[in-house]
């Protein structure tokens, strides 16, 4: 006989749940069976969740003096927290309150009712079972260090530094490369405005590289993370300069003088070179140039040095001895603003990348577009002199494609319009441009007007995707072409449409290190490889990790609107968490019951994020309830049953299991010794 | 190694050569050939377009003698592409539909026979050469180089086109006959319509658009001036070869290119006289190509200095 | 009942709370049909399950025990669906020597977006333990009641 | 109790090796204190007692009656209950009647295996019609009858209501005589007794307290049997690769077997609250396995696994060498039963 009294309360929800399963049986069941289970009230009401519904429990709660609540009814994911929030303004502690999800794992899956009532009788009576051994608990109070660390300085990351440093607290900003910008930084103009790229993002770079609250390390990577919400401790590798940050003025004589001339394939895509000791553009932030040990002919065979001879400055800004340096910050939230990598157009072989001379990717045209860009923002083809007369740009290249990415880029449909736009302006209205597309998304505001102008320039769409892009020469004409082989779907025939230059819309992907990166944050990626958000709609810069965040390209391909909202938004997120000054945790925790541990010490191997530590003078194990995340597995290794956890104790889960076995699944129970 | 093999009907005659080369370098490859006799057509591309039934019938019958026949594995080395695509995607549909299985197999019971679907594994003659001897092995036997000798690799549209388990290269851009030439010493012409069709029977349905697509074929590989041009495939030899001259007629053009097998190369670079390898079968004789295979190497083209404006090339994996 | 009803499993199933009880929910935002049969508890972690509740269900009356958790690699503590792995191992060992069928205790890694997934191989596991039959452990019952009522196992003449 | 003269000791020998008479014994010169306090009402192994004298008691008669050996046939059932229902306090003592010892590893197979490997198949049996031993047999001076073999062995207290138990196989001497003595205080001085169904003499932590052995992170590659190492004399055996039931096994007895070398078998059973000491050992050994590291791929991963595997032999009987009977599952289902 349980001494507590029970409150079971099964929903409907709408027709959720009665559609499949007997929501007026199960109560008036619960009622009779489970009496000696503690059980004094049950009831089905149509939506447990609503204000009504939750006063039901409430008066219950003061009324008959219940102890314990159960609610049938969604996902614990879903409402947990609002019927715990019911409870507690009842008086009731919160989590003496249990939910049973019969309507994801009973009502929406089942088929037969009869069966679906069954099973959620006898999960309400594992419920039962098991909110009767529940303890009251109080959420664990975790105080806010205030400073923040934001991953990658792309626009995302640039905006919710500004944000949170507005703000007045302190922010870490970590950009591998020697500049802040990220891909926005590359690119000539942004639709639908046209705006051009640099004008728009370099005011926030100054702003960003020197705010007051903002410590910017650029060239710098994160080693590694310890510790949880609200006290992490993070080790930041700043990567050797070999510049000397504090005299050297930028003024850009070493760049001049360097001897060593490579080619640049992560600023300028490939399509352009920069020295040994380079400035990845002239608007960089910060200002300081970065020596690339791989091509300086210094580090490889010890001669030259040109960059320290014609240095100005005294001391000299070069110092080749310079070392990475291993810093640890102490913040309360991460967000994680990465980025994306461009899909490598190299691995689809028909549209020839690589093979043919005049066939560019998005990035390298938008290099070829920008002022400071190679060909200082001309359209010429591979040879730096001709100029296209035709000029195809093919949509989707990587992206809605079963070989390859199965989603959608978002972003390569407006960007393949700009560029339409960009070869008529630079390369003269006459220019023939040919866009192949499968569905025109230009879903944003003013993006339909941008395609509208687009086609009054008199840009060819041609609505199919391009089977190949081949220099054989078939028809007159296409001699010395590149020869669009595509199907036309809307006049339902196949097309050869020669034309000079190939541009390639490829698709964004997740960085090549986005699974490593996860791990280090201890947050999981997606089936696609971008970081996974708490819920795709309802929450999509949180993650599963409190206190990490996510925002833009890493959480999935957008546009810079969306980039920078995100960043926006993942700063609220974070001043939100600094202004409670402290976070309350959820109190699911392991904890030593000492004079039961024998000092086996089986358990210490046992906890990733070491809160489990061991006392050698008094023999005996010890969980710190700070670090401890609550997973549970030192409870179950520990031989002596000497742990055990708040709200998942062995004698719970099994409380638990026993009442699921009590009924078996057609009807009857399932223990009556079978008349053999 | 040894394979089961099934010659199919052109290997017999009008692609003895092509037979007689691969008979030849099988020594040097190391690879045992059984021939699976009283096998029959393959129904090759037509059949399957008029009576479905009878050509998996036609062609499960080879399936089920391989069968029993097998003695050494269950491959079954089919070296002409038309062959190797019908008996893989018999051998995979009779295995996806076992109503088709029954269908198929009460045929055969009129002979007598009984095929299990999935029993036999079918390979193209360069898949196992590239694959299971490997480039390696084959370099080593390569004693005469074929150093000089431009060579333009044609697969035909069959052999890269199955998505069943049998594909074994990149059905777009196919690399690995390109790979084993360069293994022989040849420069290999990487022309684009290396995969494109070269017109199949057309040639008895409609010669002018046969002739039209030999003509491109000839025309891109002459484009990238290709000595020779090697192929896997009786049919596109035969198409190639045979019709050169109707093409030349037609189109008023001089196209003066011997069509091999790939497995005739090999025999030269492996040392082997030119009589066993089939030479001389050939429409279009290979003599003239042939003088051009000299002793040293050819120079590596020299890396010309990028002129100032010139924007630079995306490297290709393989050269990185 | 009047026609013999065909057996029907009750298989106790153990999620992770951070992917396979959300593929779970997945399964049932998408309306993704599986049998009755699987009765599943919610855990913090593959780690956090101890070989002895599985012992627990098998005796207690389940005729199968499903175990579930996120891929290795993927844990959201990082690495202790390792430690389940090596658990399950050694416990399905020991398993065998009891005589209990290999197919009645499933490890399956299920990722929280692979709901349709996680049903589909629901469904296989009830078709395949209720192809076993009932495992109905021997000498012992549990009831009601919080003690154990030991069958007096009725005692046949010696063979 | 003064109106009965002394009290009366009983114990009774059912299914066991009679190690737990001699460890009684084994208290030395306290079993005349012994004899001086108790009078031995029924104790076949030492003196000739008869079941009818048994019966002939009242009920209750016995004060207390330590009960050892497991439940494997009929006779040990009726004595169990027959003894049960003459005394105040019932004593499971030693491993066997807690909780089936070495001869509930029995239930690891079936009655009709255990018989023919004994009367049929078996080098030294010469039985060619292939007699069983059967519960009546009709001869000339009238029906004899042995007791009906158990297909499952059961503890004491799987058959009747048990006040106390002493764990060990058998139990340490300096524990049974502080058993004793306590028995003694309360049946004289009306001390109290330890409160009813709980484990008496032993500790109520592991194993691992009492032993001396240094203990340290565990992270073990593989198992050795004991005759394939000399172990280190000074560090735990269990991180050596010797199996080691101490972490999961009750202390009190002073951690003799570790100390000189030879890893615990887990005689004292589980702790207090664990209800199968065989999934609990099972858990820890698999826990603290060093392979199948993250980041490796799960076929390297299983591989390593299964090597590492191989080496412990036998896992049900090691880990249930002692608790078999009283584990969760109790016994393998062997065809059917």
């Amino acid at each position: 006989m349980s001494k507590e009294r029970i409150g079971v309360y099964i929903c409907h929800c709408g027709t959720n749940i009665a559609s499949m399963v007997d929501v007026e049986n199960v109560a008036v069941w619960a009622k009779e069976n489970l009496a000696d289970d503690g059980v004094v009230v049950a009831r089905d009401y149509k939506f447990m969740c609503s204000s009504l519904g939750q006063e039901l429990i409430q008066d219950d709660i003061k009324e008959k003096g219940l102890t314990r609540v159960v609610v049938a009814a969604c996902s614990p994911h879903l409402h947990e927290q609002t019927f715990r929030a019911a409870c507690a303004k009842a008086g009731l502690n919160p989590f003496l309150c249990e939910m049973v999800s019969v309507r994801e794992q009973v009502s929406w899956v089942h088929t037969d009712k009869a069966m679906a009532t069954q099973k959620a009788k006898a999960m309400i009576t594992g419920g039962v079972e098991r909110v009767a051994l529940h303890e009251p608990l109080e959420p664990l109070h975790v105080p806010i260090n205030e400073a923040t660390l934001v991953v990658g300085a792309g626009i995302a990351g640039i905006q919710a530094a500004i944000e949170i440093a507005d703000s007045g607290f302190p922010v870490y900003l970590v950009e591998r490369e020697p500049s802040i910008g990220g891909h926005m930084a590359q690119f000539d103009k942004t639709f639908p405005t046209l705006d051009c790229s640099a004008c728009i993002l370099t005011p926030k770079m100054v702003t960003a590289g020197s705010h007051p609250n903002i410590h910017l390390l650029s060239y710098s990577e994160v080693e590694r993370v310890d510790g949880y919400v609200g006290n992490f401790t993070v080790t930041i590798r700043k990567k050797a300069r070999y510049v000397n940050e504090d005299v050297c003025t930028g003024c850009g004589i070493c760049i001049e003088k360097c001897p060593m001339k490579v080619i640049d394939d992560v600023f300028e895509a490939g399509l352009g070179y920069r020295k040994a000791v380079y400035r990845p553009f002239p608007q960089a932030v910060p200002k300081y140039p970065v020596i690339d040990t791989e091509n300086c002919i210094y580090f490889q065979r010890g001669k030259c040095q040109a960059c320290q001879i014609f240095c100005p400055t005294q001391p000299n800004s070069i110092d080749f001895e310079q070392e990475d340096e291993l810093l640890q910050v102490d913040v309360g939230n991460i967000i994680l603003a990465t980025g994306y990598d461009l899909f490598d157009a190299r691995r689809i072989p028909q549209y020839g990348y690589g093979r043919l001379a005049n066939v560019f990717t998005s990035l390298e045209f938008e290099r070829m577009c920008n002022a400071s860009g190679p060909t200082n923002g001309a359209v010429r083809l591979r040879d730096g002199v001709t100029e296209p007369e035709a000029v195809a740009v093919i949509h989707c290249v990587g992206s809605r494609d079963k070989n390859y990415n199965n989603y959608c880029s978002v972003i390569c449909c407006m960007q393949s319009l700009k560029f339409a736009h960009l070869v008529k302006e630079r390369a003269g209205p006459n220019t023939e441009v040919y866009n192949f597309y499968i569905d025109m998304r230009t879903a944003f505001k003013d993006y339909d007007e941008f395609y509208q102008k687009v086609l009054a320039e008199g840009v060819h769409f041609v609505r199919g995707r391009v089977a190949e892009v081949t220099d054989a020469a078939r028809l007159p004409g296409e001699e010395g072409k590149l020869i669009i082989q595509a199907e036309d779907t809307l006049i339902g025939k196949q097309r050869r449409v020669p034309v000079d230059m190939v541009i390639l819309s490829a698709g964004l992907e997740p960085r090549h290190d986005s699974v490593e990166v996860g791990h280090q944050f201890g947050i999981s990626c997606s089936v696609n490889g971008f970081f996974t958000e708490k819920h795709p709609k309802l929450d999509p810069v949180a993650t599963m990790t409190e206190g990490i965040f996510i925002a833009g390209c890493a959480q999935g391909p957008k546009d810079i609107p969306a980039s920078v909202v995100q960043g926006a938004a993942a700063s609220a997120r974070v001043l939100g968490r600094i202004q409670q000054k402290e976070l309350a945790l959820e109190p699911v925790r392991a904890s030593v019951i000492e004079e039961k541990c024998s000092g086996c010490r089986i358990c210490n191997t046992m906890c990733p994020f070491n809160a489990i530590l061991f006392h050698e003078d008094q023999m005996v194990t010890e969980i710190n309830p700070a670090l401890c995340q609550g997973c549970g597995s030192c409870v179950a290794a520990c031989p002596s049953g000497a742990i055990t956890g708040t709200q998942f104790s062995d004698q719970q889960v099994l409380a638990q299991l026993e009442g699921l076995l009590m009924l078996s699944v057609n009807g009857g129970r399932v223990l009556e010794p079978e008349m053999a | 190694m040894k394979y089961n093999y099934y010659p199919g009907c052109s290997l017999e005659r009008n692609a003895s050569a092509y037979h007689d080369s691969t008979m030849a370098v099988a020594k040097p490859l190391g690879i045992e050939f059984q021939e699976v006799n009283d096998c029959n057509c393959c129904g090759a591309v037509e059949f399957m377009a008029i009576d479905k039934m009878q050509a998996y019938a036609l062609i499960a019958r080879n399936l089920s003698l391989a069968e029993q026949q097998m003695s050494n594995g269950e491959n079954l080395v089919a070296p002409c592409s038309a062959c190797f695509l019908n008996l893989s995607k018999c051998d995979a549909y009779l295995s996806a539909s076992p109503a088709l299985a029954d269908k198929v197999n009460k045929a055969l019971a009129a002979g007598g026979m009984h095929y299990t679907p999935g029993q036999v594994h079918t390979r193209h003659l360069l898949d196992v050469a590239v694959n299971d001897v490997g480039y390696d092995a084959i370099a080593k036997k390569v004693s005469k180089p074929l150093y000089g000798l431009r060579v333009a690799p044609y697969y035909g549209c069959l052999i890269v086109r199955p998505g069943f388990l049998d594909k074994f290269d990149d059905p777009e851009y196919p690399t690995s006959l390109d790979k084993l030439m360069r293994t022989l010493g040849a420069t290999v012409v990487d022309f684009p319509m290396k995969a494109h069709c070269c017109g199949g029977h057309m040639t008895q349905i409609s010669e002018p658009v046969a002739l039209y697509m030999i003509h491109q074929l000839l025309k891109n590989a002459a484009d990238y001036e290709a000595d020779v041009i090697t192929t896997i495939c009786p049919m596109c030899q035969l198409n190639l070869d045979a019709y050169q001259h109707n093409v030349n007629k037609a189109y008023g053009t001089h196209y003066n290119i011997p069509i091999l097998y790939f497995t005739q190369l090999m025999g030269l670079a492996f040392g082997l006289s030119a009589k066993k390898l089939g030479f001389g079968k050939e429409f279009i004789s290979a003599a003239p190509a042939l003088i051009k295979i000299g002793v040293k190497p050819p120079k590596k083209p020299k890396k010309k200095r990028p002129s100032k404006q010139e924007l630079p090339m995306p490297v290709m994996p393989e050269e990185e | 009942m009047a026609e013999q009803k065909q057996f029907e499993p009750l298989i106790i199933g153990f999620t992770c709370n951070w992917c396979s009880y959300r593929a779970a929910d997945l399964a049932g935002m998408s309306r993704k049909k599986y049998p009755p049969n699987v009765r599943l508890i919610r855990l913090m972690c593959s780690g956090r399950l101890d070989p002895a509740f599985v012992l627990k269900a098998l005796q207690g009356g389940a005729d199968g025990v499903l175990i579930t958790g996120c891929h290795p690699g993927e844990c959201h503590y990082l690495e202790q669906n390792y430690k389940a792995y090596r658990r399950y191992v050694l416990l399905k060992r020991m398993l065998k020597q009891f005589g209990v069928e290999p197919e009645r205790v499933k490890l399956i890694w299920a990722s929280a977006a692979e709901g349709v997934r996680l049903a589909e191989e629901i469904t296989k596991m009830v078709e395949e333990v209720r192809a076993l039959g009932p495992l109905n452990w021997p000498g012992v019952a549990a009831a009601n009641g919080d003690r154990l009522i030991h069958l007096t196992e009725k005692e046949e003449v010696a063979a | 109790m003064s109106d009965k003269g002394k009290p009366k000791l009983a114990m009774y020998w059912a299914s066991g090796c009679g190690g737990c008479e001699i460890a009684v014994l084994n208290i030395q010169e306290n079993i005349l204190v012994v004899d001086e306090v108790f009078d031995i009402a029924f104790f076949p192994c030492i003196a000739d007692f008869k079941v009818k004298d048994v019966k002939g008691y009242p009920d209750g008669y016995i004060d207390l009656c330590l009960f050892n050996g497991a439940i494997r046939n009929s006779e040990n059932e009726e004595m169990a209950q027959l003894l049960r229902q003459k005394s105040k306090v019932m004593v499971a003592f030693g491993s066997c009647a807690y909780e089936g010892c070495i001869p509930g590893l029995s239930n690891l197979t079936s009655k009709e295996a255990t018989l023919h490997t004994v009367y049929l198949d078996n080098p030294t049996i010469d039985n060619p019609e292939g007699i069983l031993p059967q519960p009546f047999y009709d001869a000339p001076e009238g029906t004899l009858e042995i007791p009906v073999f158990y297909h499952t062995i059961k503890s004491l207290d799987q058959v009747v209501d048990v006040d106390y138990t002493i764990p060990g196989c058998p139990p340490e001497p300096h524990q049974i005589w502080t058993v004793l003595q306590a028995v003694v205080a309360a049946l004289l001085e009306g001390a109290d007794l330890p409160p009813a169904g709980s484990i008496i003499g032993a500790g109520n932590v592991a194993v691992c307290q009492e032993c001396t052995l240094k203990k340290d992170v565990k992270k073990i590659e593989r198992f050795y049997r004991p005759y394939e190492v000399i172990p280190d004399r000074e560090v735990c055996l269990l991180e050596q690769g010797l199996m080691c039931m101490g972490p999961a096994t009750l202390s009190g007895c002073g951690a003799l077997c570790p100390i000189v070398g030879m890893g615990c078998r887990g005689c004292y059973g589980p702790l207090d609250g664990v209800e199968d000491q065989g999934a609990k050992m099972l858990t820890a050994i698999a826990s603290i396995l060093g392979v199948g590291k993250p980041g490796e791929d799960e076929a390297e991963i299983e591989r390593q696994l299964d090597a590492v595997m191989d080496t412990i032999v036998d896992p049900a009987g090691t880990f249930y060498r002692f608790s078999m009977a009283h584990s969760l599952l109790r016994r393998a289902k062997v065809n059917g039963r």
